[in-house]
């Protein structure tokens, strides 16, 4: 286990991620793979918050918390993000009938 | 820095554009909106002429008058001024404008429909016209610049005629990429470092914005044909052209009237003004092109005029041929010996004047035509002589100006124009020359076939322009003799006005090494 | 010393008349259109009075240097206003103001009743105002600018029954064909200019005439020494190109016969006597720097002498009686060119002077017999000498005189010219000059055929029906009759207002050559030998060939050769014709292809219109600009059409795909990941 | 916490505050203009306070109103550039409000989330512009989001629900993108405050990398991600088009204006503040953006026939106008005065575009609530339909291509004499032709206002009160700054000078 | 160090290969029982790495809250379920990513991370480990740590210490956020004009 290591994984979940958010055509799975990326992106911010020395250690040892304080504020903005996700994916459903990406487009040149 | 605030030029210019405003709100009946409109116009006419005529002549004046400046922009990096003033370039010009600002408001007084709106916009244009020729800051003269685009848009896309909207189009691409071009220059004059201000006088009268091309951001000689750009297709010279025909073919006739009388000038007041003023080295080291560009709007235009069968397309095409000659003149500059003299550019700047005045009146004739016979086509027209001798005796007198008859005014450009150009260039100018065949070939043939021939019965009713009509054309042809036969009237208030320019490109030819040339 | 303001008035009187013309008696008097012409008149009047008196004074050794008027300062040239008042001008201007005047009062009758009466006076009052402007002119551009103005007048008087189409085409060919000379002459005046900082140099204003002059003359012969070699010799052909235009020589003789669409009164006055003449004036005020050069001489004379036998041979066989005249004229002032040309300065002006009574004359007469007959075809004249005998008298008079018959006036100019071509020759050289003599004595017999021809068929035999029959016959092939043709044939003489300037006229054509140059005695009525030769030699401060003195031998010659060739007319016309059975018919007609050729004028008009204004220019050169300009136009259009279309293929993009969005911003970012890396990784 | 820091954020918790008042209020009373009297009304307070900041700032001298000592000091900087942001960002918030009376019944019965979502949504904006950690730009760049999203799909019509999903997805996947770049970011530098960023960043230089490390590199190219989707920037501006079409008129106006004028903020202070000695790198990577945005934006706009659309598109492409400024950095700022002119340019131009974009959004409101349409073609005749919302539009149309006497003439001139003062001349000629480019489809929509016929019966446009007073006001705002641009420009370039070793 | 190498690669091979599965299943309602799983193997890395605290929060927040959302939406969309089908843009979609992640995975390599100095280490682990609370006496002690002013501030080192003090203001607007996107999903949720 080292820095490299876990930042490989976190870089691989946020491009699974990806991958997910841009191939899926069920707006659910795109929200979940959305969540892919956000878990990839704490993953990193732990880890380098772990591993690598922050520039103001030598002042506050607390610095070192600076990327879990990060990751803390991802996790309740993603939370917050899927939560209205979901209310205009119902919107969405209610309106268009469908939570299909695909179908969903209407508006376009 | 020149100060002072006198306020005949800020009433002058702004007068029609307010009194416009005055009777989109305020003016009912359609009657009442056209005599205001007129009224307005003719007052604008008579601060013109009192700017002529106040314009100071004598020896030690000095050489921008009736300065008005206020602040405008203040700030950290950029500085503007509302700055206007005259000198003797610009003040001819002026008077040029509120002549057919008045004109153009009398020739349309048959128009019907959105009466308010048009007379606001034609004013407004009026305003803008009277702004470009008097600024005295870059910023402010582009602005007004500019301001001209919308009013003449819609003067042609609403109350035009064919393919109008097209035309208005058309005309408003090309404008509007000519003052794109004159943007990026305006602003790189400025942040160069050397120049470091849009007040032309400081500009014009420093000179040492120059000294080194390094102080620019951009080669001086880019900047040069940015600026060239910007009024050549104002002007219009050939290849960007095209878009003149159109616009004019389908403009409305005082939309005509003021395209070609007056906005066309707008390009060579400012390749006068700017091109030559600001870039003395460079327009001597370019004169070639100028010239090469102008003999072959010369002989293009006219060639292209002898086929047009529409009145007011041949016009158009005839003012590309005319437009020409001010090119010409300005390559007067382009001499490889000796002292640059003013000749030239007193040319240019005459068949600014002239142009304005003929092919106005021309472009008034053709609407009082067209209004009786609802065709501009010629081989539909014929034998209008008898039923209208008055707009015929016009349309012959700015007809033989046009084909440059001594006496008129046209002759007295172009023979400045060809005096200026022949020790420049020599053949190129004995080219241009030939030009005047031309001119008399499509003037002479187009009078032939629109007013002489036999008589045609579906003309018998019309009738000869009445006194609101005739107006107009009396002031025109008057502007036209006066000129013709006495041209030092505004010769020698060029001259002032041109003199330092000259001035200006000796002095960098003697030294720089292009003088070497 | 003569007031410098009564030689101006001379001048201006006209130029008032056409104001007052215009803006007062047309706008507002228009009933009363006769005050018109009687305004016209009495201002010529007094500027003929003017004339004769600034002639007198001048005569009288009256000093007449005027300073010049301002009118643009233009650096080290000024354009002046100015008089140029020496025996060139004073000739002219009596000239000019004499035959005007006889035709301005032959006019009114001519005139009578046409709807335009008050715009013809001001177009003859614009005319004879530029005319007398132009031979006062000190500065080339005053003299360009009056030259220009009488062009403008003759366009307007040609066209002045704009309604009938040949009319205002042939005014338009007038105007342009004479604009292709002007155009030379502009050139040289520019050149001009282009030396003025030379000519201020040796103090002179590059414009004014007789600095020209002098600049033109060698240092070693006092002169400035500033126009020489190449150049000089292009300002000379430059201002002869004009001259050319003007005065019709070859090649752009052209629009002279179609001038005669104009009213025959115009014809006269400019077409015959003055502006037309103006080229010669031309020549003859550069004289001075045309003589510096032999090349240009040799041109001029050459040139001339073409013309005058080339014009006679297409007068032989045209059937309108003005376009025979109007041919006529052209071969004389191809005679006066030639004069020039060898250098002869004072006969050149003479015949000048005498043409234009007797060729006014004659124009007068073809109006009297339009008059009647209603028509100008000479085949449907005939046996008019029964029925006015007045014009009868007065045309022979004219014609015997233009054929250089002996006591009348062509007789002692034209010999004179003769006699220069023989004896002198001036510069030229000696096979050019006897080329010029050759042809010109040719052109004598061909002149006395034409103008006996004309009198044979107009006035002899019998009437062949007027404008009458030839709309009728005009009616059975498929090309009308011309508008100028009239049913109206009154068989009668004119009216006196139309009589008395002819018989005035006929007068000064008998006896001017005595009054003002008699030759073979030392002197006539107090006139001394050769008065108006040396008077006007001594406009020349640079001198000139000497003349040769009256030729007794010449003299037979030429008469010798002319009554032959009227013995021949008379032959073809008289003797043979009444045999002929067609009225129409023309003995000359048997000439085959030479006939054809003579009629269609050497097919110049049929070049110059058909080949070269219509296919090469209208329909090659301009059809193809035109495409180029259609080419031009679409660009823009089309750049507009792209620029559009671009922005479509660039929106496919926009497929309401939300992920496609999504990886497009995936795509953006490493491209630009990519070019930072690369970026990095080169430095 | 203070109540100095209290103090500090004032204007944002008045924001919030208003908007909890607002849904409260809403809950309450039936009356609905009460509801958006009280949010127009309400925005007093914010700006009331932000001009006491603005005050404040003034009379102490000093560059940034918060203390070192404050517990805000990392997070938060209340200089004159975030009030001048600040406030743009209220009074558009202020106009939109005014302007959308006529729109309103279309969302009867939830007005009170309508303004209240909108007013949280400026709160973000307020915050975002004064941000000067990572952790706070983030949290407020969501806070401006979500709250735009949820109004994006707030009609509930399958056009609105689509919009509002595309935004939400569109964002959430570029803020996950920004998110990771942050990360590495913060795992180059060590830090997460702008100032921190700032001082790795020059330890590092001299690597011969841009930004002086592959993390730091790929951490900004992430970053840009984030940005340039809220700036609309190309290639990060597909969403817009849609977005624009289907989301309720007064909110796009809100998003096209406050949104990106926050957005730009935000760009500007990050920028310049976290990396001062990089110019070099991120300028010419904004200037190529700036450079494909106007190209793009105009290029579609001109083939678009509902005028929403065509809006969106003409953001796009003032979008890269204004990112011009951004990339604008003066070459050689020690030797002229003018190193702040291209943040100030962006200033400039974020008022002129403000003011103009909302005249022509409110008109649009007023006209599509109207006639039910935003179809270009269904615009024929409205100068005689309604003279003041064809004369507003034309106005702002005109506005748009940069004509004077309209402030964006003025913008544009400024913004170019940036771009050349950063040596971007190529970049300006691009500039200006792609003017002309934008003239055509913005006249074309002139041309159908004022040439064509309108359709028969003649049926008159009715105008709220409190629309035509927010057209006139911000109508005379878009010829003032044309006219007397001086205190707006003299403003910008005082708030730009705390970017600049402030 | 072995047993927490052997549960790395093992929460690595779990995490992964479950995220994989998120992205490739049909069937929804797997694909968010997977994401629970991500969830939970992302708590484990936290765990892992110190980050005790996170790890409590990832695990009420995203398996407690957030997967079971996601299992809420996929049932109530059960009806128009067409399976979770993969869209027309599997290229881009599998490239994209793929070059992104070699980016980002020559930068984590590329890259000379400034490790935590040696001094600093040991207060760094605790720090982290006792994220939440204050740090105990023993624990410091344990540590090695005796100087009474590292202890303070070690002591005043909480998370919550800083999300109170430092990032405060991120801290209170995210609850801003929070109440925003709870208005905004209860408008959202209220139905069409007219039908409710």
């Amino acid at each position: 286990m080292s820095l490299e290591a876990m930042l490989i994984i976190a870089a691989l979940l946020f491009c699974i991620g990806l991958y997910g958010a841009l191939a899926r055509s069920n707006v659910i799975a795109v929200l979940m793979s959305i969540e892919l990326m956000f878990n990839g992106v704490n993953l990193t911010f732990v880890a380098l918050a772990r591993y690598v020395a922050p520039a103001a250690i030598q002042e506050s040892i607390a610095s070192v918390l600076t990327g879990q304080v990060f990751a803390v504020f991802v996790i309740t903005v993603a939370a917050a993000e899927i939560a209205l996700g979901l209310g205009i994916v119902f919107a969405m459903y209610r309106s268009n009938g469908t939570v299909d990406l695909t179908q969903v487009a209407e508006m376009r040149n | 820095m020149l100060t002072g605030f006198s306020g005949l030029l800020t009433a002058t210019v702004f007068l029609p554009a307010a009194g416009g405003l005055v009777i989109l709100l305020a003016v009912r009946g359609d009657r009442n909106i056209r005599w205001a409109a007129a009224l307005v116009a003719l007052a604008d006419l008579v601060l013109a002429l009192a700017v002529f005529v106040v314009f100071d002549r004598s020896e030690d004046a000095a050489r921008f008058q009736l300065v008005d400046r206020l602040f405008w922009i203040s700030s950290d990096t950029v500085n503007a001024s509302y700055f206007l003033g005259v000198d003797g370039l610009s003040v001819p010009l002026v008077l040029l404008t509120g002549l057919l600002g008045f004109c153009a408001v009398l020739a349309s007084w048959h128009v019907n429909f959105r009466l308010k709106e048009y007379f606001f916009w034609l004013l407004l244009l009026q305003t803008a016209v009277m702004g470009v020729f008097t600024s005295l800051d870059l910023l402010l003269f582009f602005l007004f610049w500019e301001l001209e685009l919308v009013p003449m848009y819609l003067l042609i896309a609403t109350w035009g005629t064919g393919r109008r909207e097209y035309s208005a189009m058309k005309f408003l691409i090309f404008t509007i990429l000519g003052g794109a071009s004159m943007l990026v220059a305006v602003v790189a004059v400025f942040i160069s470092p050397a120049a470091g201000t849009f007040d032309l006088v400081e500009l014009l009268e420093s000179g040492s914005w120059l000294a080194g091309s390094g102080g620019a951001v951009l080669p001086l000689a880019v900047l040069f044909w940015f600026f060239f750009a910007a009024f050549a297709i104002k002007l219009p010279t050939w290849p960007v052209h095209t878009w003149l025909p159109d616009a004019h073919t389908d403009a409305p006739t005082a939309a005509s009237v003021m395209l070609a009388g007056v906005m066309l000038k707008m390009g060579g007041y400012g390749l006068l003004r700017i091109n030559v003023g600001l870039f003395p080295e460079q327009v001597q080291l370019f004169a070639w092109a100028l010239m090469a560009l102008g003999v072959i709007s010369v002989l293009y235009g006219a060639v292209v005029t002898i086929r047009q069968t529409d009145l007011k397309r041949l016009i158009a095409y005839s003012s590309v041929s005319h437009m020409g000659l001010v090119l010409v003149g300005i390559a007067s500059v382009g001499v490889a010996t000796g002292e640059v003299t003013a000749t030239g550019l007193n040319g240019a700047a005459m068949q600014l004047f002239t142009h304005g005045t003929i092919t106005g009146l021309l472009f008034l004739g053709v609407g009082l035509i067209y209004e009786r016979t609802h065709t501009r086509h010629i081989p539909d027209l014929g034998g209008l002589a008898n039923r209208m001798p008055l707009v015929t005796v016009a349309f012959l007198i700015a007809g033989f100006a046009s084909l440059g008859l001594p006496g008129l005014s046209g002759f007295v450009s172009e023979i400045l124009v060809f005096f200026g150009a022949f020790a420049a260039f020599s053949w190129p100018t004995v080219l241009a020359v030939l030009g005047i065949i031309l001119a008399a070939g499509y003037i002479l043939w187009m009078l032939q076939r629109t007013m002489f021939g036999p008589r045609r019965e579906q003309y018998d009713h019309l009738s000869d322009a009445n006194f609101v009509e005739a107006v107009p054309l009396v002031l025109m042809v008057a502007a036209i003799v006066i000129v013709g036969v006495y041209p030092a009237v505004l010769t020698d208030v060029f001259d002032l006005g041109l003199e330092p320019l000259v001035s200006a490109i000796n002095q960098t030819a003697s030294l720089s090494p292009v003088a070497g040339r | 010393m003569v007031a410098e303001g009564l030689v101006w008035a001379i001048f201006l009187l006209p130029l008032a008349s056409f104001l007052v013309i215009s803006l007062v008696i047309r706008p507002f008097f228009n009933r009363y259109a006769i005050l018109s012409g009687l305004l016209l008149i009495l201002c010529l009047s007094v500027s003929f009075l003017l004339s004769i008196y600034v002639l007198w004074q001048h005569n009288q050794g009256a000093t007449l240097d005027y300073a010049p008027h301002r009118w643009l300062d233009l650096g080290p040239a000024t354009i002046d206003l100015g008089l140029l008042m020496d025996p060139v001008t004073a000739v002219m201007l009596v000239v000019v103001t004499g035959v005007s005047l006889m035709v301005q009062i032959y006019s009114l009758g001519y005139m009578k009743g046409d709807a335009g009466f008050c715009r013809y006076y001001a177009y003859m009052s614009l005319f004879s105002a530029s005319m007398l402007g132009l031979v006062l002119s000190s500065n080339v551009v005053q003299l360009y600018a009056f030259w220009e103005l009488v062009g403008i007048s003759s366009y307007l008087l040609i066209g002045f029954w704009h309604h009938r189409p040949a009319a205002a085409a042939a005014a338009k060919k007038a105007f342009i064909v004479t604009r292709v000379g002007d155009v030379g002459f502009l050139i040289a005046i520019i050149y001009l200019f282009f030396r003025a900082d030379d000519f201020a140099a040796a103090g002179l204003n590059a414009l004014h005439i007789p600095d020209i002059w002098q600049a033109a003359q060698p240092v070693a012969a006092g002169g400035a020494g500033i126009l020489a070699g190449i150049a000089l010799v292009w300002v000379c052909l430059g201002i002869f190109a004009a001259a050319a235009g003007k005065s019709g020589q070859f090649p752009l003789h052209t629009w002279l016969p179609d001038a005669m669409e104009g009213p025959t009164p115009v014809s006269a006055l400019i077409h015959a006597a003055t502006m037309v003449a103006a080229g010669v004036f031309l020549v003859a005020r550069f004289f001075p720097v045309f003589q510096e050069s032999q090349q240009a001489m040799t041109v001029v004379a050459l040139v001339g002498a073409f013309t005058a036998l080339m014009a006679a041979t297409m007068g032989l066989v045209m059937n309108d009686i003005k376009r025979v005249l109007a041919y006529s004229t052209i071969s004389q002032l191809g005679y006066m060119m030639a004069a020039l040309g060898l250098g002869a300065f004072g006969p050149a002006l003479f015949h000048l002077f005498t043409h234009a009574f007797f060729k006014a004359l004659l124009f007068l007469g073809s109006g009297s017999v339009n008059h009647a007959t209603g028509t100008f075809n000479m085949r449907y004249m005939g046996g008019l000498a029964r029925y006015m005998p007045w014009t009868y008298a007065m045309m022979l008079i004219g014609a015997l005189s233009l054929v250089g018959v002996a006591p009348l006036a062509g007789f002692w100019s034209k010999d004179e010219i003769l006699a220069s071509a023989w004896l002198t020759g001036g510069p030229l050289a000696a096979n050019a000059r006897l080329l010029v003599f050759a042809m010109l004595v040719l052109a004598v017999v061909l002149t006395a055929i034409y103008s006996f021809r004309m009198i044979f068929l107009t006035f002899h035999g019998n009437f062949r029906g007027g404008g009458q029959h030839e709309i009728a016959d005009a009616r059975l092939t498929p090309s009308p009759a011309p508008d100028s043709v009239s049913e109206e044939v009154h068989l009668a003489e004119s009216p006196r207002v139309m009589v008395a300037p002819m018989l005035f006229l006929a007068f000064a054509t008998v006896v001017v050559g005595y009054l003002v140059n008699p030759q073979w005695v030392k002197s006539f009525l107090g006139i001394p030998k050769h008065w108006i030769t040396e008077y006007v030699s001594a406009a020349l401060p640079y001198g000139h060939p000497v003349l040769p003195d009256f030729s007794f031998g010449m003299a037979l010659i030429s008469t010798v050769l002319a009554v032959s060739g009227i013995g021949v007319a008379a032959l073809l016309y008289l003797v043979r014709r009444p045999a002929s059975s067609a009225p129409t018919a023309d003995p000359l007609e048997r000439a085959g292809l030479v006939h054809t050729l003579l009629s269609q004028k050497y097919y110049l008009d049929a070049l110059y219109d058909d080949l070269v204004a219509r296919r090469w220019f209208y329909a090659r050169l301009v059809a193809a600009v035109d495409r180029l300009d259609r080419i031009l136009d679409s660009f823009v259009d089309l750049l507009g059409r792209e620029t559009s279309r671009a922005g479509r293929v660039v929106s496919l993009a926009q497929t309401g795909q939300v992920q496609l969005y999504g990886t497009i911003i995936v795509l953006g970012s490493i491209i630009i990941l990519a070019v930072y890396l690369f970026a990095g990784a080169g430095g | 916490m203070t109540l100095h820091d209290l103090y500090l954020v004032s204007p944002q918790v008045a924001l919030a505050g208003l908007g909890i008042l607002v849904i409260l209020l809403d809950l309450c009373v039936r009356r609905k203009a009460l509801v958006q009297g009280l949010a127009i009304i309400g925005l007093v307070a914010p700006v009331a306070l932000g001009l006491a900041q603005f005050i404040d700032l003034e009379q102490s001298g000093v560059a940034n109103l918060v203390p070192a000592a404050s517990i805000l000091s990392d997070s938060l900087a209340v200089d004159r550039f975030s009030l001048f942001v600040g406030l743009l960002v209220l009074i558009a918030a202020a106009v939109v409000f005014l302007s959308a009376t006529d729109y309103l019944d279309r969302i009867d019965r939830h007005q009170g989330e309508f303004f209240g979502l909108a007013l949280f949504a400026a709160t973000g904006m307020t915050l975002l512009v004064g941000a000067t950690d990572l952790i706070t730009i983030y949290i407020s760049l969501e806070l401006t989001s979500l709250p735009l999203a949820a109004l994006g799909a707030f009609l509930l019509t399958p056009k609105s629900s689509e919009a509002g999903m595309k935004f939400l997805i569109v964002g959430a996947i570029s803020s996950a993108v920004m998110l990771y770049g942050m990360a590495l970011i913060f795992g180059a530098s060590g830090s997460v405050t702008l100032e921190g960023i700032a001082a790795a960043v020059n330890v590092s230089a001299g690597s011969g990398l841009p930004f002086g490390g592959y993390a730091m590199l790929l951490g900004v190219a992430l970053v840009v991600v984030g940005f340039g989707f809220k700036l609309s920037a190309v290639p990060f501006q597909m969403w817009v088009p849609d977005v624009y079409e289907g989301g309720p008129t007064p909110v796009i106006a809100f998003l096209s204006v406050a949104s990106k004028a926050a957005a730009f903020g935000l760009a500007l202070r990050f920028f310049y503040q976290a990396f001062p000695g990089a110019e070099l790198e991120w300028g010419v990577l904004l200037a190529v953006l700036a450079a494909a945005s106007m190209t793009v934006g105009n290029l579609v706009a001109i083939a678009q026939y509902n005028i929403k659309r065509l809006l969106g598109y003409s953001t796009i492409a003032h979008a890269g106008y204004i990112l011009i400024g951004v990339a604008a950095v003066a070459q050689d700022s020690a030797t002229s005065g003018f190193a702040a002119i291209g943040p100030a340019s962006v200033l400039f131009y974020l008022g002129a575009y403000t003011a103009a974009n909302l005249v022509a959004f409110g008109a649009v409101t007023v006209i599509g609530s109207r006639i039910d349409s935003d179809r270009i073609d269904d615009y024929a005749g409205m100068v005689r339909r309604s003279p003041i919302l064809a004369i507003a539009l034309a106005l702002a149309l005109i506005a748009l291509i940069g004509v004077p006497p309209t402030g964006v003439f003025i913008a544009k001139i400024y913004v170019f004499t940036a771009a050349f003062n950063g040596g971007l001349a190529w970049l300006v000629v691009l500039g200006v032709v792609n003017s002309v480019v934008s003239a055509y489809y913005y006249l074309r929509v002139l041309r159908v206002m004022f040439l064509q016929e309108p359709p028969t019966p003649l049926e008159k446009i009715p105008v709220s009160v409190s629309s035509q007073a927010a057209l006139v006001i911000v109508g005379a705002a878009v010829i003032w700054l044309g006219v007397a641009p001086g205190p707006v420009l003299n403003a910008a370039e005082a708030a730009v000078a705390v970017l600049l070793g402030g | 160090m072995f047993l927490q190498d052997l549960a790395f690669w093992v929460i690595a091979v779990v995490a992964v290969g479950a995220a994989v599965g998120v992205v490739v299943v049909r069937d929804l309602f797997r694909a968010a029982l997977l994401l629970a799983l991500v969830f939970v193997a992302v708590a484990g890395f936290f765990v892992l790495m110190s980050a005790e605290f996170l790890a409590v929060v990832q695990v009420l927040i995203y398996v407690g809250a957030i997967s079971i959302l996601f299992i809420f939406a996929v049932m109530l969309t059960q009806d128009v379920r067409q399976g979770n089908l993969p869209n027309r843009l599997q290229i881009p979609a599998v490239v994209l990513p793929a070059l992104l992640l070699a980016a980002m995975v020559f930068t984590i390599f590329s890259t000379d991370w400034t490790p935590i100095p040696e001094p600093q280490r040991g207060l760094a682990d605790l720090v982290q480990t006792q994220s939440v609370g204050p740090v105990e006496n023993p624990a410091l002690q344990r540590a090695g740590i005796t100087d009474p002013a590292q202890q303070s501030e070690v002591q005043s080192a909480g998370l919550a210490d800083l999300l109170l003090g430092k990032f405060v203001l991120p801290f209170e607007i995210v609850s801003v956020l929070l109440l925003a996107a709870l208005i905004g999903a209860l408008a959202l949720a209220r139905g069409r004009q007219g039908a409710g």
